[in-house]
């Protein structure tokens, strides 16, 4: 950290001017990256007519939940009026097994890849990582086949399966970065005491690995929860997940487009992964200090 | 305790040889100190003792028994690692406790052996902190803790020593000493440092390019180093060689070496005592002498009456460095930078010609193409 | 200690535990490699294959050569993709290292409130675009977003219409993609900043360095690794871009900001062109494999020196 | 409560089963209907759909796919026929209807077009596009016609404009709106909307024999001639007519922009009337439908459901339940009420149509007879997904940017020769 302050001849008559131009740089951002939020926050929030005759960044005149309830149980998807309830669900159903899979074979691996290094390790590593480059719509179509043959197409299983596959390579990079700053020593030293593979992996490696698993996580559930494509492909009517049954409700319109109730949907969509960041954000950036960019 | 047998064993990674056939059979209750510069392989070869890396070739045997494929924990064996390798998740308690509780050794028992270990190493104090809160001296008395805890048939060190400063490594190195002296145990130790070699193996073996090159004693390395190599490496400061050649003078056997003093070329002659005239077939050939420091010093008419191997010549002395005990005194013989050590009060000034004598008896010849003793 | 000394022996060998115990490792790893090798490797040759047939709206598998690549590169809405995905991708990759570095150093200065400028910073990495997609289009539409509001406030000619300017429209997903990206940029660079050793920071201001020149001249150029982090994570993010067009613009004006993914998607999908759409897919891993072979070949050679 | 709704179900179920004589006793009828009908108009009318089928016995399993004009349920639609397990009824159409055939996905359902005598009541061109070698694999479900000006008569008032005969006309009363400070077009920049626009140009300036041509023979003298390229002059003029905000809108909201009096005319297919009528619009009062500029001509478009090989008996009983009851006369009633569009049966009696679906059902008569009645090339009726995508891929660049027409037309041959 650049903290000069404290050094003898730091303070120079600039030095105000400069803290100023730096908190109008932040502010100015801050402006850039807070506005969609605020536009759809505040269109939620306002009843029809005002969106009809405010304009687009003006604030609510009054707070009005309506829209949100609206959103989560009365409307209509198609011809199924149910309110983003029933698919926010499905995502949960979705996103926590994959999470936990991915995150775990990611770790197990990223534990042999870098502790128990074998013949090939390392290609064998640089083949999991080119995973993460693949443009996803090279493989809709034969994971479509894939998953008709292992009879799980159309099913919350099957997206799992799919999130699993693709997250992969993303949980091997971060655990095989993280565990190849942590001594070979510790291992052998474990090793001589007797604990085997599982066992150093279970009381060595994991008490040594949450600011990863933070990380990891985070990454994750954000990637799956946020999937559109596997979940439009892959499944139809009441399997989807929340992001897809947003797409139709914002496209389904019955007489007049209720604009805020559009807007609250997709708060009601963003709200698990905008909560994880706001709570778990600072241990994100400390996980990503520990190690899991490095080189 | 065990006896360790190391037979033929190789090590190779693909094409590069690591070890090129290591044999070293060690006694019950000897320390083995492992001897060598960097990339020698002497840390492998720990590593296999441990079964920690797997062997090319060859068999280690442990009490007799081959243990090529037994898996480290079946081994009985403790190791100390550079790093300590303490586990940072887990109090100083725990740590050293850790080997007895993966080999289901009930609680009870467990404590009573882990607050012994740390009693003995003086850490008792220390059971609830975390490595992280410890000083380099205490997490090696950890690290140590935690291999005595198992009381096993060998310990391996793997330079416990080197990431201590200079007087913790010297009070920690005569603690070695005495737990050696103290549990009896086969002790394996692997460290670059000669003094730490000397001072606490039973026997030393010296590594060099994945060979060893010498087997024996820490006296009889210091004596009769089996080569160029090893002399050089053992000893500090180390054995001045001298290029010369075997005479036979006046019927005497001795080695006879060039020098130029003064723009003038001219010879010594020193005489080698009766015992080495196993030399003689070297006559009118060239060898390398090697001189100890402290065989060479000022003469004294006194000690030479009484040694027969003590030989007696002049020389300009070029620099002087007082170390206290000692003044080491360059020298030029055969055109060769030549330390002496020798007594404060005896020096002379730089520039200026001074007397020495040289201790032939304790003097090494080597064969100048090969680098074996003679 | 001696008393504790018990029957000590050396058991036999195991085959079939030790077996296991040697290959435990291996068997680890084998479930994500099999999962990679069949769902990616597995599913990329069945592309590369699909992609010399004349499959249209169902695969068939008899090779035709390479009649669909010649097809691909003379249609100009492929070159059109192209071109936008070079423009696209390195104003985007650009500006949001610079900016997301930028904003890492600001933040750095021990400023107040730095939590919740982070998170505000950090945030849209969160939410996909399916999500923001409206928001942005209200923003960027000049009939409702800033031109609105501008002229609004009294700057009648003022005039912010890239959305819906063919010529400027690839412009308006760089603004929105760097939206969603340099965020995470810059908590790389902040996390890196973060583990700099502050006594060569001190050596420089010593030497009477300026806090610019610290930066410039020591500081940046030891965070070449995550320059680099940086650029392959931004890079594959451009080269999958889907979401992102279908959300702002779908492709338009005209196909002007059509991205390859789109492309592919459109022919496989719409047009029942699998065989062209395969062959698009194709090209767009060659173009990721000329990036990011050169990539992990360089970071295995140095992870094998150290 | 629920076993109530069971029985009257059941109950209903066995009425209608015995009425219509063959859905089979033990078998459940089950369909599930990938559909991306989801604006306001086709919610309702897909709705009714599923209340009727309900009504009927069935289990209706909804699968919406919004978004594109079908662009997403295409996806869907290929990795369900993949993985095996593809949805009973799909609405597709056109070619594509032909294309699912030939790769040999959909089902039979000949049989049942006997029984029912669908061959006597279905006119002789939908039969073209639901039939594949002979075989009923689709049932139609309705007619649209594509070539409608939808225009508020209260605008074309304010400057006293009547409803354009010639594109001149267009033109004209277009530059008249203008300088009263009305959009005179009302637009949404999507390449199907653009395409749509276009044909009814092509329609209008070159008439049906140029029109099928240029989309069905893809012939490349009609696509490079002179009057292809005044097709594009009056495209470039059209561009000039929309307002700003045009780029990525969709079709309903262009049509609220023209009850709300925002534009004066929006050129888009009868399913746009389903917005005004949902909106409680009344036709000739509230809004204007006039065909566009053409000779008596007539761009078809129909919707259909392609029923797919399932291989479950519910399934099966679904499939044949929903196709009888798609071609009922009492579902092409209340459907295409609700859509905006004309029944695909013929018979069914037009008293509670209004005065724009009629027009649709005499102009289709005429210009059937005329030889001036063409099928869609924006909605796939005459032209494939990709001589479509190819076409519309010009027809967009062109409106989108200053290429003048000598350029489109070649570029439009070029983008044809490589599209298959």
């Amino acid at each position: 950290m650049a903290d000069l302050s404290a050094l003898p001849g730091g303070k120079s008559p600039w030095q105000s001017a400069a803290r100023f131009g730096l908190y109008a740089l932040l502010l100015i951002f801050a402006a850039y990256y807070i506005l969609p939020l605020i536009v759809v926050l505040s269109t939620s929030l306002k009843d029809l007519d005002e969106i009809r005759n405010g304009t687009l960044l003006s604030l609510p005149a009054e707070i009005n939940f309506d829209a949100w309830g609206y959103a989560w149980n009365e409307a209509c998807i198609g011809v199924s009026c149910t309110g983003l309830k029933p698919y926010f669900w499905n995502s949960v159903a979705m996103t926590i097994p994959a999470v936990l899979i991915s995150t775990i074979l990611g770790a197990l691996t990223g534990y042999s890849l870098t502790k128990f290094k074998f013949k090939g390790a390392n290609l064998i590593f640089a083949m999991i990582l080119f995973g993460c480059f693949i443009p996803f719509q090279v493989v809709l179509l034969p994971m479509a086949q894939s998953l008709g043959y292992l009879r799980i197409a159309n099913t919350v299983p099957g997206l799992v399966l799919v999130h699993i596959v693709y997250g992969l390579p993303f949980t091997v990079l971060f655990f095989r970065n993280y565990y190849v700053n942590i001594p070979d020593d510790l291992i052998k030293a474990a090793t001589i005491d007797g604990a085997g593979f599982f066992m150093i992996f279970w009381r060595i490696m994991l008490p040594l690995s949450p600011p990863i698993i933070v990380v990891t996580i985070i990454w994750q559930f954000t990637q799956i929860w946020n999937d559109f494509l596997f979940g439009a492909s892959f499944t139809t009517g009441g399997g989807q997940p929340v992001t897809v049954a947003l797409n139709n409700l914002v496209n389904t319109t019955t007489g007049v487009k209720r604009y805020n109730v559009d807007m609250a949907a997709a708060l009601i969509t963003a709200a698990p992964t905008l909560v994880v960041y706001v709570l778990a954000g600072r241990y994100f950036v400390r996980g990503l200090t520990a190690g899991s960019v490095k080189g | 305790m065990a006896s360790l047998s190391i037979q033929n064993v190789k090590k190779s990674y693909g094409a590069i040889e690591v070890l090129k056939g290591i044999d070293l059979d060690l006694e019950d209750g000897e320390f083995l100190v492992l001897l060598g510069p960097s990339g020698c392989g002497k840390s492998t070869l720990l590593n296999m003792i441990a079964g920690l890396d797997t062997i090319t070739d060859g068999e280690i045997l442990i009490d007799q028994n081959v243990v090529n494929d037994v898996h480290p924990k079946d081994r009985d064996i403790a190791m100390v690692f550079q790093s300590y390798a303490l586990y940072p998740n887990m109090s100083v308690a725990r740590n050293i406790g850790f080997g007895l509780e993966m080999r289901k050794v009930t609680k009870e028992d467990r404590e009573k052996r882990v607050d012994e270990a740390a009693r003995m190493l003086q850490i008792d104090h220390l059971s609830d902190r975390k490595p992280a809160q410890l000083s380099g001296g205490q997490r090696q008395r950890v690290a140590m803790g935690r291999a005595l805890v198992r009381d096993p048939e060998i310990f391996l060190f793997d330079e416990p020593l080197s990431n201590l400063d200079a007087k913790l490594r010297v009070e920690m190195r005569t603690e070695i000493k005495k737990l050696h002296q103290r549990l009896g145990t086969t002790m394996v130790y692997v460290t670059h440092d000669q003094i730490e070699a000397m001072t606490l193996a039973s026997r030393i073996a010296i590594l060099r390019e994945g060979e060893v090159q010498q087997f024996a004693s820490p006296q009889e390395v210091y004596e009769k180093p089996a080569n160029m190599y090893v002399a050089g490496f053992v000893g500090s400061p180390p054995m001045n060689f001298v290029p010369a050649a075997v005479v036979s003078e006046d019927g005497k056997l001795g080695v006879s070496i060039e020098r130029t003093a003064n723009g003038n070329r001219s010879s010594v002659f020193l005489a080698l005592p009766d015992d080495r005239q196993d030399v003689g077939d070297w006559i009118g050939r060239d060898v390398i002498l090697g001189i100890r420091p402290e065989t060479l010093t000022h003469r004294s008419d006194a000690e030479i009456s009484l040694n027969k191997g003590l030989q007696a010549f002049d020389c300009q002395v070029e620099v002087l460095e007082p170390t206290g005990a000692d003044t080491l005194t360059y020298i030029e013989l055969g055109g060769r930078e030549v330390i002496a050590r020798v007594n404060p009060y005896n020096t002379t000034a730089p520039g200026e010609t001074m007397a020495f004598m040289v201790d032939m008896g304790k003097a090494s010849l080597f064969d100048p193409k090969t680098e074996l003793r003679i | 200690m001696m008393s504790l000394m018990t029957q000590k022996s050396i058991p036999a060998k195991k085959p079939l535990s030790d077996w296991f115990r040697r290959n435990v490792a291996k068997l680890v790893v084998a479930p994500t490699f099999g999962l990679i090798i069949f769902f990616v490797y597995g599913f990329i040759a069945w592309t590369g294959y699909v992609s010399f047939t004349k499959s249209k709206m169902l695969p068939t598998y008899s090779f035709e050569g390479f009649y669909q690549y010649i097809r691909l590169w003379k249609m100009t809405p492929w070159n059109v993709a192209m071109e936008n995905l070079l423009v696209f991708g390195s104003l985007f990759i650009l500006i949001a290292i610079v900016l997301g570095c930028l904003l890492a150093i600001a933040l750095d200065q021990k400023v107040r409130a730095e939590g919740v400028l982070r998170t505000v910073y950090l945030y849209p990495m969160a939410i996909s675009f399916i999500i923001t997609g409206t928001a942005w289009k209200w923003i960027l539409n000049p009939g409702l977003g800033i031109q609105n509001l501008v002229q609004s406030w009294g700057w009648e000619s003022f005039s912010f219409d890239w959305l819906i300017n063919s010529e400027m429209a690839i412009y308006t997903l760089v603004i929105a993609a760097v939206w969603q990206s340099s965020g995470f940029v810059m908590a790389l660079f902040l996390a890196a900043l973060r583990g700099v050793d502050s006594e060569i920071i001190k050596a420089a201001y010593l030497d009477g360095a300026s806090l610019s020149r610290i930066y410039l001249v020591i500081i940046l150029p030891t965070l070449r690794p995550v320059f680099l982090s940086c650029f392959f994570i931004l890079t594959h993010m451009a080269v999958k871009s889907f979401d992102l067009v279908v959300a702002l613009t779908g492709g338009g004006p005209g196909y002007s900001t059509i991205m390859p993914a789109n492309f592919m998607y459109e022919m496989t999908f719409r047009r029942n062109q699998i065989g062209l759409g395969a062959a698009s897919a194709m090209m767009m891993l060659a173009t990721v494999m000329a990036i990011v072979i050169p990539y992990l070949y360089s970071e295995l050679r140095e992870k094998k020196n150290g | 409560m629920k076993s109530f709704t069971q029985k009257l179900a059941l109950t209903t179920a066995l009425v209608s089963s015995i009425a219509l004589g063959a859905v089979s006793a033990q078998a459940e009828p089950t369909a599930e209907v990938l559909h991306y009908w989801t604006s306001g108009s086709e919610a309702k009318a897909v709705k009714a759909l599923k209340e009727d089928f309900e009504a009927n016995g069935g289990k209706w399993v909804d699968a919406p796919v919004a978004g594109g004009g079908g662009d997403a349920q295409a996806a869907v639609l290929r990795s369900r026929v993949l993985s095996g397990n593809p949805p009973a009824a799909v609405q597709i159409k056109g070619l594509s209807i032909q294309e699912w055939a030939e790769a040999g996905a959909l089902g039979d359902l000949t049989k049942l077009g006997e029984e029912e005598g669908w061959d006597d009541v279905l006119p002789p061109l939908l039969q073209k596009i639901v039939k594949h070698d002979g075989k009923y694999v689709a049932v139609p479900v309705n007619i649209h016609r594509v070539d409608w000006i939808w225009a508020n008569p209260k605008s074309l008032a304010k400057v006293d404009g009547e409803p354009p005969r010639t594109w001149d006309e267009f033109n004209a009363l277009a530059d008249k709106l203008q300088a009263a400070g009305i959009t005179p077009l009302a637009h949404g920049g999507q390449p199907w909307q653009d395409g749509t626009v276009f044909e009814t140009v092509v329609l209008g300036m070159g008439g049906a024999e140029f029109f099928n041509k240029a989309f069905i023979e893809k012939d490349m003298a009609t696509i490079k001639s002179d009057t292809m390229k005044k097709v594009f002059d009056q495209m470039r003029k059209m561009r000039g007519y929309v307002d700003d905000d045009f780029s990525g809108r969709d079709w309903n909201l262009a049509t609220s922009m023209v009850m709300r009096g925002e534009a004066a005319m929006q050129i888009m297919g009868d399913w746009a009337k389903g917005e005004f009528l949902a909106a409680g619009k009344v036709p000739g009062k509230d809004f204007l439908c006039v065909p566009t500029p053409s000779n008596g001509g007539y761009i078809l478009n129909s919707d259909s459901f392609a029923m797919f090989n399932v291989s479950s008996e519910d399934d099966k009983a679904g499939q044949a339940l929903l196709a009888r009851l798609i071609l009922g006369e009492k579902f092409q009633e209340t459907f295409n009420l609700y859509k905006g569009s004309i029944p695909a049966r013929m018979g069914v009696p037009t008293e509670k149509f209004d005065e724009c679906a009629v027009k649709s059902m005499n102009d289709l008569q005429s210009a059937s007879e005329s030889g001036a009645l063409v099928g869609s090339m924006a909605h796939e009726i005459a032209a494939s997904g990709a001589i479509r995508g190819a076409i519309l891929d010009v027809v967009t660049e062109h409106f989108n940017s200053d290429m003048t027409s000598d350029v489109a037309v070649e570029r439009l041959a070029e983008a044809i020769e490589l599209a298959e």
